[in-house]
């Protein structure tokens, strides 16, 4: 098991490509035997609506995020890019419609539980554990540690302490992609405004998700970190995570989204491939209004 | 023109994030700017930033001739200068009348307080006819007037707009536009951050467009569009060097 | 046993009243500065000692000693808030830290005033002699408390909605950084709600000594119900307060004849507030604040 | 009075206390949960205690039990309240204490009611003179202090212990990477409670008498005052707050025999312990000691072996 998650990252650093589907980012919910499990959908949003006070965040959306790859989302300020992803994580509750994920309704889990299934978010401000190590911050994310239950920390040490070793290797490296390792001994609290968006990231990997949530991971930071951090993602999607991304810097996401929904006012209005999104008339409409 | 007010060489953002980069940007009296781009560009961190709510990094406020920068938002508002914020731009608990009255909250007399009040309520007759209503119960144009409205009430000579016509529909949308040029009529200078560019362009008569916290094009508001692929690059799809 | 209804509602209107004075204070104070001042008990307290200074000590007579203490007990409200409490969150306190703060401030004044005039409960020598107004038994104190706390009350309500700085006081609580960018110095607007709901709390405390007795811990003995009222009310809004004052005043009251008949001791009444308190908080946390939302 | 038996007295309280703290210290400190209410724990323990071995149950039990309690309790408490706002959590805990305090207070028949109950001693020695038999109660208070030391030590560092501060930091992020964060505060407040239980039945047991006023508000204030002094997370800290705490009201109350002060020592106490916990948030709001990071074994390693890597490189 430890071995194999090192292998993730490290073949991802090296070459870039891993041609293995990984297995162990799929929940145990999922029947695997008998089903090829590339290009399947792997969130479906159905019909959902959100409103406060009065306003419909999100009236009626509908989106199908597939297996693999990179999916972007945008849409101007307001258009309820944020508000559907906080549904999707079970923050919100929606007033209407249907969430799945790997075919199980997610409406009315809590967030803790939709990250066991998989789903894991990473925030637009970043929120991490300021009075803590960057390496703590990581470790908190790890998926399935055994030393996170009150029993085992204090009687099996020995156990979660092993296990921990290979967490914090995975965790090293997953820091150095982010280019945060020399500072992965350090409080968090002294990392830059940029620093901690690249670390919020970075614990949004280490949980292993099947589909990680980003909400505007270039925002804030300079453009050509940006870009590689874009690259990383998408090495990291050929080996079975797949993302779905809220993003501003249209240049770069379009670069690498393999599809792109446009939203505004709380409505998908287009989507398709960047390339037909760029040419069609519904996302200018979207972004620069009507005449 | 003269500027009655502007911005030279801001840079500014929270905590040390810097969002908007060596931005200037000027209005005269009875003109209307438009400062537009997609979000994330910094369009309100700059306008937030010349009152006072963002942090500065670098850069000069100048309002009459004078160097204002670094100026309390509560005295940037009684020396004339309206600023209407994107959201939460109304009192909820209190009546469209008391929303009035607080915009109105350094000027002294009744009397102009009452006269500044008749006039809001000439430009925006939707408001006299509810003016007893908690604002929280208004539909969104409604809002959006009676939070120009109560910026109105301070008299200002500039006034500062933040994405007016962000989630209103067409028509309270083209509604709120018309009541713009009525105010600029009364010589006062507007300044609009709007993502809605070809509205906003439509009643401005020059305009800046932001991209990434750089302003990348800067012009009459005819010319703005009217280059080629421009759409692309109000958006930072394809970036070429900036024109100066 | 016979239960004389008409005294437990003219009762429930004493309570009321006494949780009114009290409460206006702490749910504004709440509302503006985003935490709950536990030394606000403290301000009850030191508000009956000035009393009790002016009339007993130094021969005032009633009226004045309200006028006074209501002044001193606002300026020391005042200073409190903003010689640490302000200073204390424009350093990032949490709002842990200042609820700590607040309640060593609570010490601070407690044996403050502990050292100043003694523990032994003190009284107003000043009688109140009761009659009887068909069943009911009343005394003009009980009179004046019901009709200061509904004309204060009054007055309240003309200073929020008809002056300049009761709008400003509702402006700052509903959306201060819309009250700072319309030209308001909310610094200033805080500084005047807590000067008033100091006042207050004095005014409630001067009625609380006048008719049974006072100590140091006077005020700690009714703050619990008090955030009752704040919490029911929602928290800063004045409107809310006065109900939940005259419900909590009814339930306490119904209450004690209901643990008389159950033989339980009527020490529990202050069960009742704190029951009403958990309820709120699981069932409906932002109180009754929908019902008045002119606050 | 015999000096030496004042220093063990003076011992055996920075004992009960600094357990007290440790509890708080898990709650507050690592969890960041406002427990307000702490005292209505050590109350529970100590009645509990008292109760029990007035029918005959050994000590040990009978600590035990009031542990159990204290931690029924808190998880009773814990069930509606934790969902709450901290200011919410603070305000009901407060009154739960005191509502608790009110019952023993009212209830004659479970404790005597304001004339208290009296208890018997833990480990009684025939002939012991008072010296010993302090001694023989320190001997017991800090094998228990000593006991729950290391089981907040391990607890809070290991992956729990980051878990715990995860949500003291950002209980949303930490609930988005699955930590169910109820469930933890919980666990935590239970254990905090029952840590408190385990002080209230030594207390019991060593003052031999308890009353209802003994479990003033002011108890949950002074131990509020030595983890805020000594250092919130850091376990070392907060028992360092509670020796000074403890030296600094012995001090207060030999100084009262001494000199001559126009402010009576009793009150002048607590109006320097009021002013004491402004200054410490004033100008040094983590505490004497700060924060301890969480310490693994396994982090330790890679702590070395970076540091052996980059000795190595240059």
């Amino acid at each position: 098991m430890v071995t194999e998650r090192r292998g993730r990252v490290k073949g991802v650093i090296a070459s870039g490509i891993v041609s293995r589907i990984s297995l162990v980012c799929i929940p145990p919910q999922t029947k695997v035997t008998g089903r090829f499990i590339v290009e399947e959908t792997l969130l479906k949003i159905r019909e959902v609506r959100k409103h406060f006070g009065g306003v419909y965040a999100v009236d009626g959306v509908n989106m199908d995020v597939k297996e693999g790859g990179i999916c972007g989302l945008v849409g101007p300020n307001g258009s309820g890019k944020t508000t559907l992803f906080n549904t999707i994580l079970g923050l919100h509750k929606p007033d209407q419609g249907a969430i799945y994920f790997n075919g199980n309704c997610i409406n009315n889990l809590a967030p803790h539980q939709i990250y066991k299934l998989g789903l894991v978010n990473v925030f637009q401000l970043p929120r991490v554990f300021l009075q803590m190590g960057v390496l703590d911050n990581m470790l908190v994310a790890a998926r399935g540690h055994q030393g996170d239950r009150l029993l085992n920390s204090l009687f099996w040490r020995k156990g979660w302490q092993e296990q921990e070793r290979g967490m914090i290797e995975e965790a090293l490296d997953l820091l150095e992609l982010v280019e945060l390792g020399k500072l992965a001994f350090s409080p968090a609290g002294e990392l830059s405004g940029g620093q901690r968006k690249l670390l919020e990231l970075a614990r949004g990997l280490m949980a292993e998700p099947t589909l990680l949530l980003l909400d505007e991971p270039a925002a804030g930071i300079n453009p050509v970190l940006g870009k590689s951090i874009f690259q990383r993602l998408q090495d990291f999607s050929r080996n079975g995570t797949t993302f779905f991304i809220v993003e501003h810097r249209l240049e770069i996401l379009f670069e690498f989204a393999s599809w792109v929904y446009v939203m505004d006012k709380g409505r998908t209005v287009t989507q398709g491939e960047p390339q037909q999104v760029m040419n069609d008339p519904a996302f200018y409409q979207a972004y620069l209004g009507e005449g | 023109m003269k500027p009655i007010f502007s911005a030279e060489n801001i840079s500014a953002g929270y905590g040390d994030v810097v969002i908007v980069h060596d931005v200037s940007v000027r209005v005269a009296e009875g003109e209307i700017v438009a400062i537009v781009g997609p979000n994330g560009s910094g369009k309100s961190t700059l306008l937030k930033s010349l009152l006072g709510f963002v942090r500065l990094f670098q850069g000069d406020v100048f309002y009459q001739g004078e160097d204002i920068t670094g100026i309390a938002p509560d005295r940037a508002v009684s020396s004339g200068i309206g600023y209407v914020p994107q959201i939460n731009n109304i009192f909820p608990n209190l009546t469209i009348s008391e929303n009035l009255d607080m915009g109105a909250y350094h000027r002294k007399s009744k009397a102009s307080i009452k006269a500044g009040m008749t006039e809001i309520y000439e430009m925006f007759p939707e408001l006299e006819v509810r003016k007893s209503a908690l604002a929280g119960n208004l539909s969104g144009g409604e809002r959006q007037m009676l939070a120009i409205g109560r910026a109105m009430m301070a008299e200002p000579k500039v006034l500062l707009l933040d994405e007016p016509l962000a989630s209103l529909s067409p028509k309270p949308a083209s509604v709120i536009l018309s009541k713009l040029g009525l105010i600029k009529e009364n010589h006062v200078a507007i300044m609009i951050v709007e993502q809605n560019v070809k509205k906003a362009l439509s009643v401005s008569s020059r305009g800046y467009v932001l991209v990434n916290g750089t302003c990348v094009m800067e012009g009459d508001a005819d010319s703005l569009f009217a280059e080629e692929s421009s759409q692309q690059r109000f958006l930072g799809l394809e970036t070429k060097s900036i024109d100066s | 046993m016979e239960v004389n209804w008409a005294q437990v509602l003219f009762n429930s209107a004493i309570t009321g009243s006494f949780y009114l004075l009290g409460a206006v204070g702490l749910t504004l104070t709440y509302g503006l500065s985003n935490f709950p001042n536990f030394a606000h008990a403290e301000l009850i307290t030191l508000g009956a000692f000035i009393g009790y200074l002016l009339t007993e000590q130094l021969g005032l007579s009633l009226p004045i000693a309200f006028v006074v203490s209501f002044l001193c007990t606002g300026l020391v409200g005042f200073l409190c808030y903003r010689g640490i409490f302000q200073p204390l969150a424009k350093r990032g306190a949490t709002i842990i830290h200042l609820m700590v703060t607040s309640i060593a401030l609570g010490f601070i004044l407690r044996h403050s005033i502990g050292a100043i005039w003694s523990w032994e409960p003190v009284y107003f020598t000043a009688t109140w002699s009761a009659f009887d107004v068909g069943r009911l038994r009343v005394t003009a104190l009980w009179i004046w408390l019901i009709v200061t706390a509904l004309s204060l009350a009054l007055i309240m309500h003309f200073l929020l909605v008809r002056t300049k700085i009761g709008k400003a006081i509702r402006a700052t609580s509903s959306n201060p950084e819309l009250a700072l960018a319309s030209g308001i110095n909310t610094d200033r607007v805080i500084w005047i709600t807590w000067f008033i709901g100091a006042g207050l709390a004095a005014i409630a405390g001067i009625f609380r000594g006048a008719d049974t007795q006072i100590w140091p811990m006077t005020g700690w003995d009714v703050i619990l119900p008090m955030f009752a009222v704040a919490i029911l009310g929602g928290i800063g809004n004045f409107y809310g307060a006065i109900a939940a004052a005259f419900i909590i005043g009814l339930a306490e009251n119904v209450g004690v004849v209901g643990l008389t008949m159950l033989g339980l001791s009527t020490t529990y009444r202050i069960g009742i507030a704190f029951l009403i308190l958990i309820i709120t908080l699981i069932v409906r946390p932002q109180g009754l604040a929908m019902l008045f939302r002119r606050a | 009075m015999d000096p030496l038996l004042y220093i063990f007295d003076l011992i055996v309280y920075i004992g009960i206390f600094g357990i007290v703290a440790l509890s708080l210290n898990l709650e507050f400190g690592f969890t960041g949960l406002a427990n307000f209410g702490k005292v209505a724990f050590f109350l529970a323990g100590a009645y509990t205690y008292a109760l029990l071995s007035q029918i005959g149950i050994p000590f040990y039990l009978c600590l035990i039990a009031g542990a159990l309690v204290s931690a029924v309790f808190g998880l009773l408490v814990s069930l509606p309240a934790l969902r709450l706002r901290a200011d919410y959590l603070a305000i009901v805990v407060l009154t739960f204490g005191e509502i608790l305090r009110l019952i023993v207070k009212s209830e004659d028949w479970i404790a005597g009611g304001d004339w208290g109950i009296s208890v018997s001693r833990a480990i009684s020695l025939v002939g012991a003179s008072p010296r010993v038999n302090a001694l023989v109660n320190i001997g017991l208070v800090y094998l228990c202090l000593l006991v729950c030391f290391l089981l907040v030590q391990l607890l809070t560092n290991s992956p729990y212990g980051r878990v715990i501060r995860a949500i003291r930091e950002d209980e949303i992020a930490a609930e988005a990477l699955g930590k169910n964060r109820a469930k933890y505060k919980a666990q935590i407040f239970m254990l905090g409670s029952a840590m408190a239980g385990v002080a209230g039945g030594l207390y019991a047991q060593y003052l031999q008498c308890i009353l209802p006023g003994m479990f003033m508000p002011m108890v949950t204030f002074t131990v509020w005052i030595m983890v805020l002094l000594g250092g919130p997370a850091n376990n070392k800290g907060v028992l360092v707050g509670a020796m000074l705490i403890e030296v600094f009201d012995r001090g207060a109350n030999i100084a009262k025999d001494y000199l001559i002060l126009p402010v009576d020592p009793s009150n002048l106490q607590y109006i320097l312990f009021g002013a004491l916990i402004i200054l410490v948030l004033f100008y040094r709001p983590q505490g004497l000691l700060k924060e301890s990071s969480v310490k693994t074994k396994a982090l330790e390693l890679a702590r070395y072996e970076r540091s052996a890597a980059k000795s190595k490189g240059s």
